[in-house]
């Protein structure tokens, strides 16, 4: 793995404006705003698969939408291989560096050349492929998009390429049917072989198994760790699901509230989270043998609302070991071991 | 004696075109006050449609073909349907799958509760009604005033918990939760978990708990019976299921599920998918994909019965003994 | 299309809908072939003696005659050109502007949304036959006003439909996925939800040639026809100012019902296509609850269980 | 969505539509083709005292919407006194003209007929509403057994049905026996009390019943798909498992919750029955505004259009709004502050 990397992130904020009602507007009260994603920064490195896990709300979705352009940053920088997206996004036009600058691009170009190095992976695959469209027509519709071939043989034999590498073998025996025609799994397959098609280097992959049944999530999730041999993709696997994060990611960042509460390689949390918020994770998720059931560490109540955030650290209302000092100052990252931070003040 | 006792329950879908389709067949399982036993299976193994035949709520299409149902030696399938509306929620409960659902949008969480115990068996009062919709509120954790709110004022976790408490008002002696934690988020659903484990033991509840997560099964269940393609693969108690489970499904579902407390271990899935109602293999319903049952006459053409292979458990594979050698 | 002949295959299943085709292919027929299927010419410069007038049916006039004298049998064969006319073009203009409206507003949402929706809930407020009644009488009678009357009023249900169908198409990931490759907004309007809604937009027009049709009667009953031409409406206009008293039911009867088999015509088919198209098979928690066990009380099952083999440990 | 806001949003909009109806009420007779107010001046049979007195009450001498003129001169008052504040002033007089054909005020003309229309319209409503929930649940309930069936046929048939056509049925069917014309039997007046009343009840019959045998079937068939909707949600599932009868589900759960489509469509198609009741009132020469519109459209009486209009559209939007009301109260979604 080289230590280069494609993807930084620096203190990204969005925050979503809450709906004004015409009384606020009489009342001239502010805009209130959801702080989806509250200043985050980490870096991926190319060929490495970094889980982003946090609950409902935690902001985990949003930064892997404004990572492709789906969403405007409200603040901070996301340099994919170096471009600033959130400029791009912003249809602000940069041009720094060589003639082939993507900076040089207008802002349409560019964010398609953003979509042809790096694509998304869906959570439903009941949802994400369109009921009307043939497999074949799904897969080759990125193709079409950016204009990569220029007949029918090239398009079949990168269809079929896809297809196969992402486990549909062989190809013509899927291509012709409609979605509902496959199962669950072999819908994902699909999906994956929608973004594989395009040969991206970054996958997002967005809770891509949380909609399967168990007994095929381990394939999915094989197939994506095949393809960081295969291809050297690089993927940022977003979920909530700890036990699946750990069985094939090399690093794990924990979001709360909008906010990265630790990160470090995915074994080393697992096995000594420092974090009060990942102990108490790591403690609740079920492990599938009655021998081994432990002491859960059970935190009241339910993540606040991301309107008004907490002051202080806000983990603090709901952490069992907060004290006065943490209702105050905002706790900073304390790098534990190597690469292994966590952002909480009594480290 | 078992306050539940099912045996051999069969069931069928009738289709549009007037096939009928075996969604549930041969199940038998019993369960003892104060027990708790987890229902487990992949989506479509037919655990839903096994729950709510246990309170004659099948669908419009659904019917039980064979089999008894005995609540305190009562078969539920002989009496009227009178006498069965008396047995609801008085004797079995249920706390629905999707909790947001299960409440009507335009009436209050208390009155729903209050409809609940207003049971033609319970005789009570309204005033006495009230007080006891606030007590079973207070129970599960939430403030009695706010049970004058409506269902979309409530959280995903509240609403959960005020459907547990609507599924006690009648002190039932069993309680059966179709996936209680599903679609919720990690930290509530150990919440729910905790507050099902509290109840069950404070009010002897026997449990049912129908759910494809093993990992919760394995957190709160005495008992577990896996089910796949509508019939039973494997019965036993939860630490043989999970500690020497004898069916190849059972085994193979095992392997695929990560474990936490070893990140980073090998996973393996099953290849192929569960079967469709409409295209059940003939043999037994694991075959297509089982290792071991790939080129064995038997798996292909006969369906396994289930036989008890130590007292206890029980399993539904032609291969089991030679497996066991 | 695969869609389309899957759509077409379940139509020719529904019996109310190939009643309602056979229905309006006789009223095609009619409308295409009134020349040489209607006896006379309506048009036709005829003398009359008073017995002519309102005379019953005999051999000659099948269905009678009019307060002209005129054979009300031809004037119904033509009156089926005036009805049809305005149902489907009336109904192509209003599918084509409310389905436009509708993918914008749902599309693009925020301000243009805002504003076209308020101008479609407007549209929707104002009682519809007192505007036309009050801007044919103003702005002069005639086929072509009709038409565009009715197609300016009747488009916004089509919109709101289009709109409420396109939010919800929009949120799906599908959508979502195409933005992520890449794809325009032209393309995802297109490609991804046009298909969706195109089925329900078709079935919402047919209905609407059939409320067209209604309204260009109504106008032509209250008097607001086009003055060149005998359309249904008026016949019924003139039939209800003299043929009331006579009991003339050979002149009032037969344009109403021409009307009501028109469009009752139009409704099987719409709503056959509907319920295809956005079928809304629920389970139904309240049946009788008897035929869940009735089976093991004492029927036969439907299946016979296959016989259980010994199995030897 | 908080209830004052929704409120507010409700009234504003009532407000703009009522608005845009008083000037498209304005231009409609202005800018179309043919001009009807000059083609009226020009009307032989008008004296020529009324001639001048429509010349002062639509102020024609003046421009229609600004004088360009005076604003350049800096004669600010005149700006205004154009035909569109001529029109405005008048209206907020309460002054909509007078009849060409019968040289009244319109305002007493409409005064004196709104009652009736609404009698009718709220007679035949409320009657329509009524047997529609009841014959739309108990279609859901028996889904596909014949009651359904024949429900839904009846919907199908009167959907196809123009009002006017089933009211000059019911005419041909009912001769001799109920009045089919007018409200109250010539020569009988008010004085004569109960024995007047009775005779305008009986007039009454046809009209209502044909507004309630149409308007009912609309709202039969979405009550049914409403109720079956409700039907197969979880918490009558829920409900049914907690052993509530059958009745007791009908009463406490699908009734309220299938009730809240219900008042929007019946707001959404007051509009349409208004359109009804003038068809209505027209066949059976009932003597209300829809009647008066169906004269006027005849004698081109355009004042008595014009008004005749802007009351109906003013208070079909009026009624619009205290639906929207009555919306907020039903769902609990919307919420107080």
């Amino acid at each position: 793995m080289s230590n280069q990397a494609i993807l930084q992130i620096k203190t990204l904020y969005k925050h979503f404006p809450v709906a004004h009602t015409v009384k606020d507007r009489l009342a001239r009260r502010p805009h209130q705003v959801v702080h989806a994603v509250d200043g985050v920064s980490f870096d991926v490195a190319r060929g490495e698969i970094l889980a982003l896990v946090g609950e409902s709300g935690s902001g985990k979705t949003t930064v892997g939408m404004n990572i492709l352009g789906l969403q405007v940053p409200t603040r901070g920088q996301i340099l994919f291989d170096g471009h600033n997206i959130a400029d791009w996004a912003k249809g602000r036009l940069r041009p720094d560096g060589s003639p082939e600058d993507l900076g040089k691009l207008s802002r349409r170009r560019q964010i398609m050349a953003l979509h042809r190095r790096a694509q998304m992976v869906f959570q439903d695959p009941y949802e994400s492929l369109n009921p009307r469209q043939r497999i074949f027509d799904i897969v080759a519709e990125p193709l079409e998009i950016h204009g990569l071939v220029s007949n029918r043989e090239e398009k079949q034999a990168r269809v079929r390429a896809a297809l196969e590498d992402s486990g549909l073998v062989p190809a013509d025996h899927f291509w012709n049917r409609y979605p509902d025609e496959l199962s669950g799994g072999q819908r994902q397959r699909v999906v994956i072989a929608g973004a594989l098609v395009l040969e991206p280097e970054l996958l997002i992959a967005d809770e891509p198994v949380s909609m399967l049944d168990v007994s095929i999530r381990a394939e999915i999730l094989t197939l994506l760790q095949n393809l960081r041999l295969a291809h050297g993709i690089t993927i940022l696997y977003t979920t909530h699901d700890l036990a699946t994060a750990g069985y094939f990611t090399d690093r794990m960042a924990v979001m709360y509230l909008g906010r990265i509460v630790e990160i470090g390689p995915t074994i080393e949390v697992l096995k000594a989270p420092c974090h009060p918020y990942t102990q108490a994770l790591v403690s609740v998720a079920p492990v599938p043998n009655p021998r081994k059931r432990r002491k859960r560490m059970i935190l009241q109540g339910e993540v606040p609302n991301p309107i008004q955030v907490p002051p202080g650290c806000r983990f603090h209302p709901r952490c069992p070991l907060a004290e006065e000092r943490c209702k105050q100052s905002d706790p900073p990252f304390v790098e534990v071991t190597q690469n292994h931070k966590a952002a909480c003040l009594l480290l | 004696m078992s306050v539940l006792d099912v045996r051999d329950l069969t069931i069928q879908y009738l289709t549009e075109q007037g096939d009928a389709l075996l969604a549930v067949e041969g199940v038998s399982f019993s369960l003892e006050q104060g027990r708790s036993l987890g229902l487990v299976g992949e989506s479509g193994c037919g655990k839903t449609t096994v729950m709510l035949s246990l309170l004659r709520l099948l669908p419009e299409a659904g019917r039980i073909t064979r089999g008894q149902i005995l609540f305190n030696g009562q078969d539920l399938l002989q009496i009227s349907e009178r006498e069965m509306r008396a047995i609801r929620w008085n004797g079995i409960s249920m706390v629905f799958q999707g909790a947001m659902n299960a409440l009507n949008p335009v009436r209050t969480v208390e009155s729903q509760i209050i409809e609940a115990i207003q049971h033609p068996d319970m005789k009570i009062n309204s005033q006495q009604a009230v007080l006891r919709a606030g007590e079973l509120l207070e129970l599960v954790g939430i403030p009695a005033k706010r049970g004058k709110q409506y269902p979309h004022q409530f959280s995903g976790g509240m609403k959960q918990r005020a459907v547990i408490a609507m599924a006690l008002a009648c002190n039932p002696s069993v309680l059966i939760a179709d996936e209680p934690t599903t679609a919720l988020d990690v930290m509530i659903q150990a919440q729910i978990i905790e507050l099902l484990e509290t109840l069950q033991k404070e009010l002897n509840l026997a449990l049912v708990i129908v759910t494809h997560d093993l990992g919760v099964v394995a957190e709160m269940c005495d008992e577990v019976l896996v089910m796949y393609g509508g019939t039973l693969a494997e019965y036993a108690n939860s630490d043989t299921i999970f500690n020497d489970p004898r069916h190849p499904y059972t085994q193979r579902l095992l392997r695929a599920f990560p474990d936490i407390a070893e990140p980073g271990s090998e996973l393996a899935s099953i290849p192929g998918s569960p079967p469709r109602l409409d295209d059940l293999p003939p043999g037994c319903r694991f075959q297509p994909r089982c290792q071991f049952g790939e080129e064995q006459p038997i798996c292909v053409q006969q369906r396994p019965d289930s036989i008890e292979i130590a007292p206890g458990h029980r399993t539904a594979c032609h291969l089991i003994a030679e497996l066991e050698r | 299309m695969d869609q389309f002949k899957k759509i077409w295959q379940t139509f020719i299943s529904k019996p109310m809908a190939v009643v309602g085709a056979l229905m309006l292919l006789v009223v095609l027929i009619m409308a295409l072939f009134a020349p040489w299927l209607a006896p006379y010419d309506p048009q036709e410069h005829i003398d009359v003696s008073i017995s002519d007038i309102l005379a019953p049916p005999d051999a000659e006039h099948l269905l009678g005659r009019d307060d002209a004298g005129k054979d009300v049998l031809s004037s119904l064969i033509f009156g089926a050109r005036v009805s049809l006319i305005v149902g489907f073009v009336s109904s192509f203009f209003s599918m084509f502007i409310g389905t436009t409206v509708g993918l914008a507003a749902g599309y693009y949402g925020g301000r243009v949304s805002n504003v076209l929706m308020r101008f479609t809930d407007f549209l929707m407020v104002i009682p519809d036959l007192p505007l036309m009644l009050v801007i044919i009488s103003v702005w002069g009678r005639g086929l072509w006003k009709i038409i565009l009357v009715i197609s300016i009023l009747y488009w916004t249900y089509t919109a709101r439909l289009v709109r409420s169908q396109v939010l919800s198409i929009k949120e799906r990931q599908f959508v979502l996925r195409a933005r992520a490759l890449g794809a325009s907004n032209f393309r995802i309007i297109i490609r991804h939800i046009l298909p969706q809604v195109l089925p329900l937009i078709i079935a919402q027009a047919v209905l609407d040639i059939s409320s067209s049709i209604i309204a260009e009667s109504t106008l032509s009953f209250l008097g607001l026809g086009d003055p060149m031409l005998v359309s249904w409406g008026m016949m019924l206009n003139f039939a209800f100012e003299r043929a009331v008293s006579r009991m003339a039911w050979w002149f009032l009867l037969p344009p109403g019902f021409a009307i009501v088999w028109v469009s009752l015509a139009i409704i099987l088919i719409g709503n056959a296509l509907e319920e295809i198209v956005n079928p809304r098979l629920k389970t139904h928690h309240l049946f009788n609850p008897r035929n869940m066990v009735s089976l093991l009380m004492g029927k036969p099952p439907l299946v016979e269980p296959e016989p259980t083999p010994e199995v030897g440990t | 969505m908080q209830r004052s806001d929704y409120l507010l949003r409700k009234i504003g909009f009532a407000i703009a539509t009522l608005l845009v109806v008083v000037i498209f009420n304005f231009f409609l007779f202005r800018i179309l083709p043919g001009d009807p107010v000059k083609l009226i001046i020009h009307s032989p049979r008008m004296t020529r005292e009324a001639q001048e007195r429509i010349r002062v009450t639509f102020g024609l001498d003046r421009p229609i919407w600004l004088d360009v003129e005076a604003l350049k001169t800096g004669d600010l008052p005149r700006v205004f006194d154009t035909q569109f504040t001529a029109y405005v002033r008048n209206l907020l007089h309460g002054d909509l003209g007078i009849s060409f054909a019968t040289r009244r005020d319109v305002v007493d003309l409409l005064r004196e007929r709104l009652w009736r229309t609404v009698v009718l319209i709220i007679l035949g409503e409320v009657l329509a509403i009524f047997f529609g929930i009841a014959l739309g649940m108990l279609a859901a309930w028996r889904r596909g057994s014949k009651l359904d069936t024949g429900i839904l046929l009846w919907g199908l048939f009167t959907w196809a049905m123009p009002t006017f056509f089933f009211g000059i049925i019911l005419i041909l069917l009912t001769r001799g026996i109920l009045p089919v014309g007018g409200m109250s039997t010539p020569g009988l007046r008010p004085d004569d009390g109960w024995v007047f009343w009775k005779d305008v009840g009986r007039h009454l019959i046809l009209p209502t019943l044909t507004l309630t045998l149409l308007y009912m079937s609309e709202y039969m068939l979405i009550m049914r798909s409403s109720v079956v909707e409700v039907l197969s949600e979880d918490y009558i599932l829920t409900a049914k498992a907690k052993g509530l009868s059958t009745f007791d589900i009908f009463r406490r759960h699908a009734l309220k919750n299938s009730m809240l489509p219900m008042v929007t469509i019946i707001a959404l198609t007051l509009g349409y029955t208004v359109g009804g009741a003038i068809q209505v009132e027209t066949v059976f020469s009932w003597p209300g505004i829809g009647r008066l519109m169906f004269e006027a459209v005849q004698k081109r009486d355009y004042p008595v259009l014009q008004g005749s209009f802007l009351l109906l559209a003013v208070s079909v939007i009026l009624a619009n709004l205290l639906a929207d009301l009555l919306y907020t109260f039903l769902d609990p979604r919307v919420k107080p502050d």
